[in-house]
């Protein structure tokens, strides 16, 4: 086990060093000078220079690179170059939205998929499953940014019982907050769930099959009491992995989302960074993002040792 | 039975790609003309599902739309067997070797993105357009398909034939060739359904956000970003163009199931 | 004989029939069992036997249709609701099944497992529940010290695991216990252990056992009372002697011929030069690392073996899982590396660092176990044959291709037209007989057998090894034959290697290795065997 | 259906909690751009002035809301005989927000700052021609000009001259410290900006307590918020295609004005065959420009004939030497030896005027055989490849700055326009002081450029303002990017 953990750290570390070339790369070709995007139309090119001078995009791609990965390593993302205050801070705060979101989000399609997949399941081929399944074919097919539209136009503009978009903040107290983020999470929720459920639904039928769960029942217990006792832990796998695809999902991919609910996002920061030419806003932001993953994904390794017994000896 | 289960997504999917191929040869209107004073009309003899905001047909926005999403999403699904097909069976081939892990970490690397993120940044580096459209979307679909056809692969290869193969002195190639390949097909295409429609998606999401397909081309995500505002005053504009992703993904879903059970009923259950 | 008139009978099978999704499973069963008693059911694969232990316990997959009365203790099962039905199993009838590895839940510890049962049915504390258990698992032969109940299933192996399940049938006594080929997938000498296991509790117990078997050797000392059954009906039942007295029907004298089969070989005059010389072969995996450095740990599977065969010599390769054969048997066919020792084939080394030469490929091919993987499911019959010829120089032309196969389907009995079937189209005996049609089509001069027969019923399995014999004696082919099961090694080879942890342990005459064995372990091996003729006699005279 | 009733109830005490119905002496002020900071003699972000301007930072002159330059800081001037001197005497008593008292030093110091050398002001060309800034006492400062200027005071009055303190002027991008009626108060990046009423203000204290700005950038979301409420007022609504409904519902008034937005069809004057008057011209013709204002902005929008504002009192109406008349074009098109039309590039940023102005016309152009690629650009693509590298033939853009039909003297500027005659006009007006002379000559730079066909010029971006109906005293119009707050009430 240590082992496997030592092996994976390295792993972890090797795929952030090279995502961090990757990123770095791919955002520096990137055209448009954020200096000149600051500076707007009537701007005088020595005006331009200093600014750039100002922001160190005077220096060669190695050393910004360089300052930039050491940086990181010491928790410090740079100064934004429109904002011109610490990325961190900027991420702190955007994280705020959107981490609570992601999670919500999560909750609900979890709260969703888990009874649905199980009542399909036991009830393979029955009414109850053939709706479910149908309802998540929909869920699937329905674009989330159109799903969110339909949601603000019934319940913000038609009922107003929510807000159309916008994020009070926290110190404006829990529930409001969490009022605010409420139609977001359903509108990202809806896929998510339907997924879930389907994986869930399809590993439960696998875990039905195996010969331990004629075995339960040849010990007396019923149907139903088997698929609780036995055929859930083991139908876990593989919707744990999906639950961790989801997270990193949902804290990055929510952009369209954030801009329909105007909500201060991280996927909105990444948008308007790129759209200002922010480089290292986006820089630092997608790397944190990879991270994010990459440490999910381990995470749910883990959770694979804690669920299955077997893959806690070797690996 | 199995019928039931494909009929219904064979026939969304067929009306979808025959109007897309139709719109090459024939629409109702040209859809590069632009009437302002006959924008929003209601659906009449003349403009079956009505006009848009800059006067152009619906029906035939609608069909060039389709073509695009269309398009988009099977090049973008091609290069993702192109590339990941033959990367999964060569990390299946010398499964355990350095090559194997290089590629499985790879893989992960790209997992690691947030796709739609890569995506946009993507066309932000070589401006929006379907070609960068399609080669962010396609991106992403190479390592499902590495993963996927390694995993099937690894388990035709424990398989006795693949010894007698090997006895008969056939080499990795051949053998991936000969004998995995034709078994994983089926695998590879009931994931291609899913993807395609996934692709579909993306291609929307795209579009919405504006950095897609560009103008004059229609394309549904651009026909919904274009009615989002006017969703209010003619919810018409943004329903049809919604209503045509749904169906077409529904069906390609649908297609996808049908194909899963249908191929081979043992991989019912496989994710 | 009056007892049964008088006694009820604990268990009554009356006209039971099963249809799965409208395919009839079995035709109006009818079986009684009295307390106490072990009644074995016979039959070979698709016989429904196991879907008459399912019926018992009302265990039935989806789309099931039963007819008739069962009764047990004077229930009807056939129309109790599931509630009642739920207290009966596991308490009043328990069950073992044939799949040790998967029967049981990987998830929870064996404690877990066994106590749940108890648990059940009966109102007992966790902790009672729990020593409970440990003494159940005492009693199946897995001592608490060296097996804790907190293990996994996945840290035991086949037997211990086989053994688990025993416990969670046994644990409450039940009145009936019904093993379903309890014995099958184990090896000889865990199979017999096992069988002993099964007698102890039905004798202390006083349990009454139904034993579902497709081995008459294994049942025929066991089982008072024997129904031998095919395509879902009883074709004979009654008491174990009398049964195979009179063995009335055709099929039941078929299985007991075809299980005593000795296929008729004229063993090969022995030629001087060998054409296969193994010499020191070693064959290593490496393992996954122990410690965080240093170097991986390796298994030496195959340890410094030596052996030889002559040309139309026939060679029995004996042991037990694990013992290393399938790696020797892919060692030698080259599709192997190995880490020592060399293999000659007809004077050309196997393991030279350049590319096998055709010539040598084509003097030895393989015949593998399993029916069902051993081909390519996408391929028709004809391009399955014809792989082989891959490795001549000159790959012959579509016609002579054609001609080549259908002499070899010709050779192997199969018809012409099988040629353009795919492979799902035919049985698992069929599909024997085209593997080894694939493997003489090159006319090659040894054949690896690994397991060849194995997976076969007893009545196919006669006549595919009368083929072998056959083949052999007309081109005076050499067959290294692998297998676990002794009986079919010593009916059809003149030598034999007893093989144990990775090394040979006894060579020499077929005959004289099973008439006197020298090693200890063969002769385990051997005493594990059940012997269908020593138990006919025994039952003959009348004791047991 | 009881349940159902307890739902909105709930969501109720929220909402009162939420205090979405805003207490009435605070603001919502709905922005499609969030500036990026908030110094306004750093950055160029039309965003930032539109918050501080008039309500954080002060300048020495100040624009009115109909355009006229009023005193600030300045209470009163004086200008030399030969115009090369100005000087001003400050209101007294004034205080930064930081309590330091405001005095000629800061203005000094102002103003130095924002011409020097290594200056980041966006707008430097406005202080080139100041020769030194001179205090005279702590109440009285002067400006030596190198040449006389009549656009000094109302190059004093732009955002970017506004007077700062030299020790708070480090933080000013995240926290401005001026001498206006609100002082900052808290800005959640992404979300909001929230400026609220100084106590101790040296002029009229404002009614407001609270002011917040919230941006929003998608046109839909604007609507969503306007119609839940979330937002009291759009000065700038980004979406014209909801007005007709906004306008008829009685909870919102539909404010119209005008702006100093000059739309126009940019040309690259150097790239040909654009470089060809005749072509300029034929594009000019093929363009209708009604159909533009309908289809692009639904209506709202005044055909312009010239670069220059409608409202100002120099105007003169040119549009009908650019009126529509696809024969013509194709005539001149045919005589410049391209009768089977040709092919450009049209390179449109992201606002709607643009992107959809930027479809109409293309499918005009293609009606006279002029087949345009489109291609969207984000605003710092469009700098990078139009403004910077003049690598386009067409695009769309509205000029928002005020009175800049200067640009046009400039030949490096991406139209690439290069008419001696007009540069030595432009020099003349610069130099000229006697307002009628102005007039006249402005006069003649309309027509010039006109005549030239320079750009294709559309119509003048109409400010269309949406806001509560209760709510009162915001500027119509936007004589400069601003939304000055000094004036706005609720009406109970």
């Amino acid at each position: 086990m240590i082992h496997y953990l030592f092996k994976r750290c390295l792993i972890l570390l090797a795929t952030l060093i090279v995502a961090s070339l990757v990123v770095f790369v791919t955002i520096e070709v990137v055209p448009g000078d954020p200096a000149s995007f600051m500076l707007g139309l009537n701007a005088q090119p020595d005006t331009v220079n200093a600014l750039r001078a100002e922001l160190g995009l005077d220096q060669s791609r190695l050393q910004r690179y360089l300052s930039w990965a050491g940086g990181l390593l010491k928790g410090d993302f740079g100064i934004s170059y429109t904002y011109r205050t610490p990325v961190v801070d900027m991420v702190r705060d955007r994280l705020g939205v959107s981490l609570p979101l992601a999670m919500y989000a999560l909750l609900l399609s979890v709260l969703i998929a888990f009874p649905a997949g199980v009542l399909a399941a036991s009830r393979r081929g029955g009414v109850g499953d053939t709706a479910i399944m149908g309802v998540t074919q929909l869920g699937l097919a329905i674009p989330n940014f159109w799903f969110a539209m339909l949601l603000v136009l019934l319940f913000a503009i038609k009922l107003t019982w929510f807000s159309a978009g916008g994020f009070p903040g926290w110190d404006s107290g829990f529930f409001v907050a969490m009022k605010s983020l409420t139609l977001p999470a359903i509108a990202l929720a809806l896929p998510q769930a339907s997924i879930l459920t389907r994986v869930m639904r399809s590993s439960l039928l696998d875990v039905l099959n195996e010969d331990f769960m004629r075995t339960a029942r040849a010990k007396g217990l019923s149907k139903r009491a088997a698929l609780w006792k036995h055929a859930l832990r083991n139908a876990m796998i593989p919707v744990l992995t999906i639950l961790g695809l989801q997270f990193s999902f949902l804290l990055a991919g929510a952009i369209i989302i954030e801009n329909v609910f105007f909500l201060p996002g991280l996927g909105r920061l990444i948008f308007q960074s790129i759209a200002s030419r922010d480089l290292i806003v986006v820089e630092s932001v997608v790397m944190l993002l990879v991270f994010a993953v990459v440490l999910v994904t381990f995470m749910v390794d883990l959770a694979y040792a804690w669920v299955d017994p077997r893959l806690r000896g070797a690996r | 039975m199995k019928l039931r289960n494909i009929l219904p997504g064979t026939l969304l999917v067929f009306l979808f790609f025959s109007a897309a191929l139709i719109s090459y040869l024939w629409t109702p209107f040209d859809v590069a003309l632009i009437d302002i004073k006959a924008r929003f009309k209601s659906p009449d003899t003349i403009n079956w599902l009505g006009t848009d905001h800059f006067g152009r047909d619906m029906l035939s926005m609608l069909m060039v739309g389709a073509r695009t999403s269309i398009a988009v999403a099977i090049v973008a699904v091609g290069i993702g067997m192109l590339f990941g097909v033959p990367l999964g069976l060569t990390a299946a081939a010398k499964r355990g070797s350095w090559l194997d892990e290089l590629i499985m970490r790879a893989n992960d690397l790209v997992f690691a993105f947030p796709a739609l993120l890569i995506a946009i940044m993507i066309t932000a580096v070589y401006g929006p357009g379907a070609v960068n459209a399609i080669i962010a979307i396609g991106i992403f679909n190479i390592p499902v398909f590495a993963r996927l056809s390694r995993g099937a692969a690894l388990s035709i290869w424990k398989r006795d034939f693949i010894q007698a193969a090997k006895v008969s002195g056939k080499g990795a190639v051949r053998i991936s060739s000969e004998h995995i390949l034709p078994n994983i097909t089926n695998l590879l295409i009931v994931q291609g359904t899913i993807q395609f429609s996934l692709g579909i998606l993306a291609e929307a999401g795209l579009s919405f956000v504006g950095l897609g397909t560009q103008p004059p081309i229609p394309s549904w995500g651009r026909m919904l970003a274009d009615s989002q505002t006017l969703i209010y005053t003619e919810p018409q504009l943004a329903l049809y163009p919604g209503l045509a992703i749904v169906l077409t993904v529904l069906g390609l879903n649908l297609l996808g199931d049908g194909l899963r059970d249908w191929l081979d009923p043992r991989l019912r259950h496989d994710r | 004989m009056i007892d049964k008139v008088l006694a009820k009978p604990l268990l009554k099978l009356t006209d039971v029939s099963l249809q799965i999704h409208g395919t009839p499973i079995l035709k109006r069963i009818n079986l009684e069992l009295l307390a106490g008693k072990v009644l074995g059911i016979i039959g070979e694969s698709g016989s429904g036997k196991s879907m008459t232990a399912f019926s018992i316990l009302q265990l039935l997959p989806e789309g099931s249709d039963l007819s008739g009365v069962i009764e047990f203790d004077g229930h009807t099962l056939t129309d109790m609701q599931e509630t009642r039905l739920c207290e009966l199993r596991g308490n009043a009838i328990g069950m073992v099944f044939q799949e040790p590895m998967t029967a049981l839940n990987p998830v929870q510890s064996i404690g877990q497992q066994v106590a749940e049962s108890i648990r059940l049915h009966q109102a007992v504390s966790k902790k009672m529940a729990w020593q409970q258990a440990a003494v159940v698992l005492e009693r199946v032969g897995l001592p608490n010290d060296e097996f804790p109940l907190s293990r996994f299933p996945h840290e035991l192996s086949g037997g211990q695991r086989q053994r688990v399940v025993i416990a969670i049938a046994v644990a409450l006594k039940p009145q009936l216990l019904i093993a379903d080929e309890p014995t099958t997938a184990l090896d000889v000498t865990t199979q017999s252990e096992i069988l002993h296991l099964l007698k102890k509790l039905v004798q202390e117990e006083n349990m009454a056992l139904i034993f579902i078997t497709h081995d008459l050797a294994v049942v025929a000392d066991v089982a008072d009372d024997i129904a031998i059954m095919r395509d879902g009906e009883v074709l004979e039942s009654g008491s174990t002697e009398r049964v195979f007295r009179e063995l009335s029907h055709p099929y039941s004298q078929a299985l007991l011929g075809a299980s005593l089969h000795v296929p008729e070989r004229i063993s090969a005059s022995i030629a001087p030069a060998p054409l296969l010389d193994v010499k020191d072969l070693v064959c290593e995996y490496p393992m996954p690392r122990q410690r965080l450095f240093g170097l991986k740990p390796v298994f030496r599977a195959v340890n410094k073996i030596s052996f030889t065969i002559a040309p139309g010599e026939s060679v029995g390769l004996v042991g037990e899982s694990g013992c290393g054969k399938s790696t020797l048997s892919r060692a030698l066919l080259g599709i192997l590396p190995v880490q020592g020792g060399r293999v000659m084939l007809a004077g050309h080394s196997i393991h030279t660092s350049q590319a096998l030469t055709h010539e040598v490929r084509r003097k030895m091919q393989v015949v593998f176990q399993d029916p069902y993987s051993s081909f390519n499911p996408r391929h028709k019959v004809a391009r399955l044959i014809a792989e082989p010829l891959f490795v001549l120089q000159q790959t012959p032309t579509r016609a002579q291709q054609k001609t080549m196969v259908l002499e070899s389907l010709q050779r192997v009995g199969l018809e012409a037209q099988d040629a353009d079937k795919y492979i799902h189209e035919f049985s698992g005996g069929q599909r024997q007989r085209i593997a080894i049609a694939r493997a003489i089509i090159n006319k090659p001069e040894l054949i690896v057998l690994d397991e060849a027969v194995s997976a076969l019923d007893v009545s196919v399995r006669a006549q595919i090894l009368d083929l072998l014999a056959a083949l052999a004696n007309d081109h005076g082919l050499s067959y290294l034959f692998i297998s676990h099961d002794l009986s079919v090694v010593r009916n059809i080879t003149d030598r034999v290697l007893v093989m144990q942890h990775g090394e040979i342990v006894e060579r020499g005459d077929t005959k004289t290795v099973f008439d006197s064995p020298q090693n200890s372990y063969t002769r385990a091996l051997l005493a594990a065997v059940p012997r269908l003729s020593d138990s006919i006699a025994a039952q003959a005279a009348g004791f047991k | 259906m009881k349940s159902i009733n307890i739902i909105p109830a709930a969501i109720a005490v929220l909402l009162l909690t939420s205090g979405a119905h805003a207490a009435k002496t605070d603001l919502v002020l709905g922005m499609q751009l969030e500036p990026p900071n908030l110094d306004p003699t750093g950055g160029a972000a039309a965003a930032i002035d539109e918050i501080v301007y008039a309500n954080i930072f002060e300048g020495l002159t100040q624009f009115g809301a109909d355009g006229s330059v009023n005193p600030a800081l300045a209470e009163s001037w004086e200008i030399s005989e030969d115009g090369k001197r100005y000087t001003f005497t400050l209101q007294s008593g004034v205080k930064f927000h930081d309590g330091s008292a405001m005095d000629s030093e800061d203005v000094k110091f102002s103003l130095d700052r924002a011409g020097a050398e290594d200056s980041t002001n966006a707008q430097k060309q406005l202080f080139a021609n100041i020769e030194s800034v001179e205090v005279v006492d702590a109440q009285t400062v002067a400006l030596n000009l190198k040449a006389a200027d009549g656009n000094m005071l109302f190059n004093l009055a732009w955002g970017d001259a506004v007077i700062v303190a030299p020790e708070t002027i480090g933080t000013a991008v995240t926290s401005p410290v001026g001498t206006g009626p609100f002082k900052f108060s808290n800005w959640v990046q992404g979300d909001q900006i929230v400026i609220e009423k100084n106590p101790d203000y040296w002029g009229e204290p404002v009614k407001l307590e609270k002011a917040t700005f919230k941006f929003i950038s998608e046109p839909t979301a604007a609507f969503a918020a306007i119609m839940a409420g979330d937002v009291d007022a759009f000065p700038v609504y980004p979406a014209p295609e909801n007005l007709a409904q906004l306008e008829a519902d009685p909870r919102f008034s539909v404010v119209l004005g005008s702006t100093e937005g000059e739309t126009i069809l940019s040309t690259n004057n150097k790239q040909a065959p654009l470089d060809d008057v005749r072509v300029r011209q034929a594009i000019a013709h093929a363009i209708d420009r009604s159909a533009i204002i309908d289809g692009a902005m639904f209506g709202y929008g005044t055909p312009i004939g010239s670069h220059f504002a409608p409202h100002n009192p120099a105007y003169v109406d040119l549009t009908a030497k650019s009126e529509y008349d696809p024969q013509k074009s194709k005539a001149l098109l045919k005589e410049a030896g391209l009768e089977d039309g040709f092919t450009t590039t049209l390179k449109l940023p992201p606002p709607a005027y643009a992107r959809r102005g930027g479809e109409i016309i293309a499918s005009q152009l293609r009606e006279v055989g002029i087949n345009v690629e489109i291609s969207n650009l984000e605003w710092a693509q469009w700098l990078e490849q139009v403004f910077k590298g003049k690598d386009y033939g067409l695009t769309i853009v509205s000029h928002t700055e005020p009175m800049d039909i200067g640009i046009y003297a400039n030949p490096e500027y991406y139209f690439q326009y290069d008419n001696a005659d007009f540069r030595a006009l432009i020099e003349n007006f610069n130099a000229e002081s006697d307002p009628d002379k102005r007039m006249t000559l402005l006069k003649d730079a309309q027509t010039i450029i006109a005549d030239d066909y320079v750009n294709g010029y559309l119509f003048q971006l109409a400010k269309t303002g949406v806001a509560s109906s209760k709510l009162k005293g915001l500027w119509p119009n936007s004589p400069t990017q601003a939304n000055d707050l000094t004036g706005v009430y609720w009406e109970d």
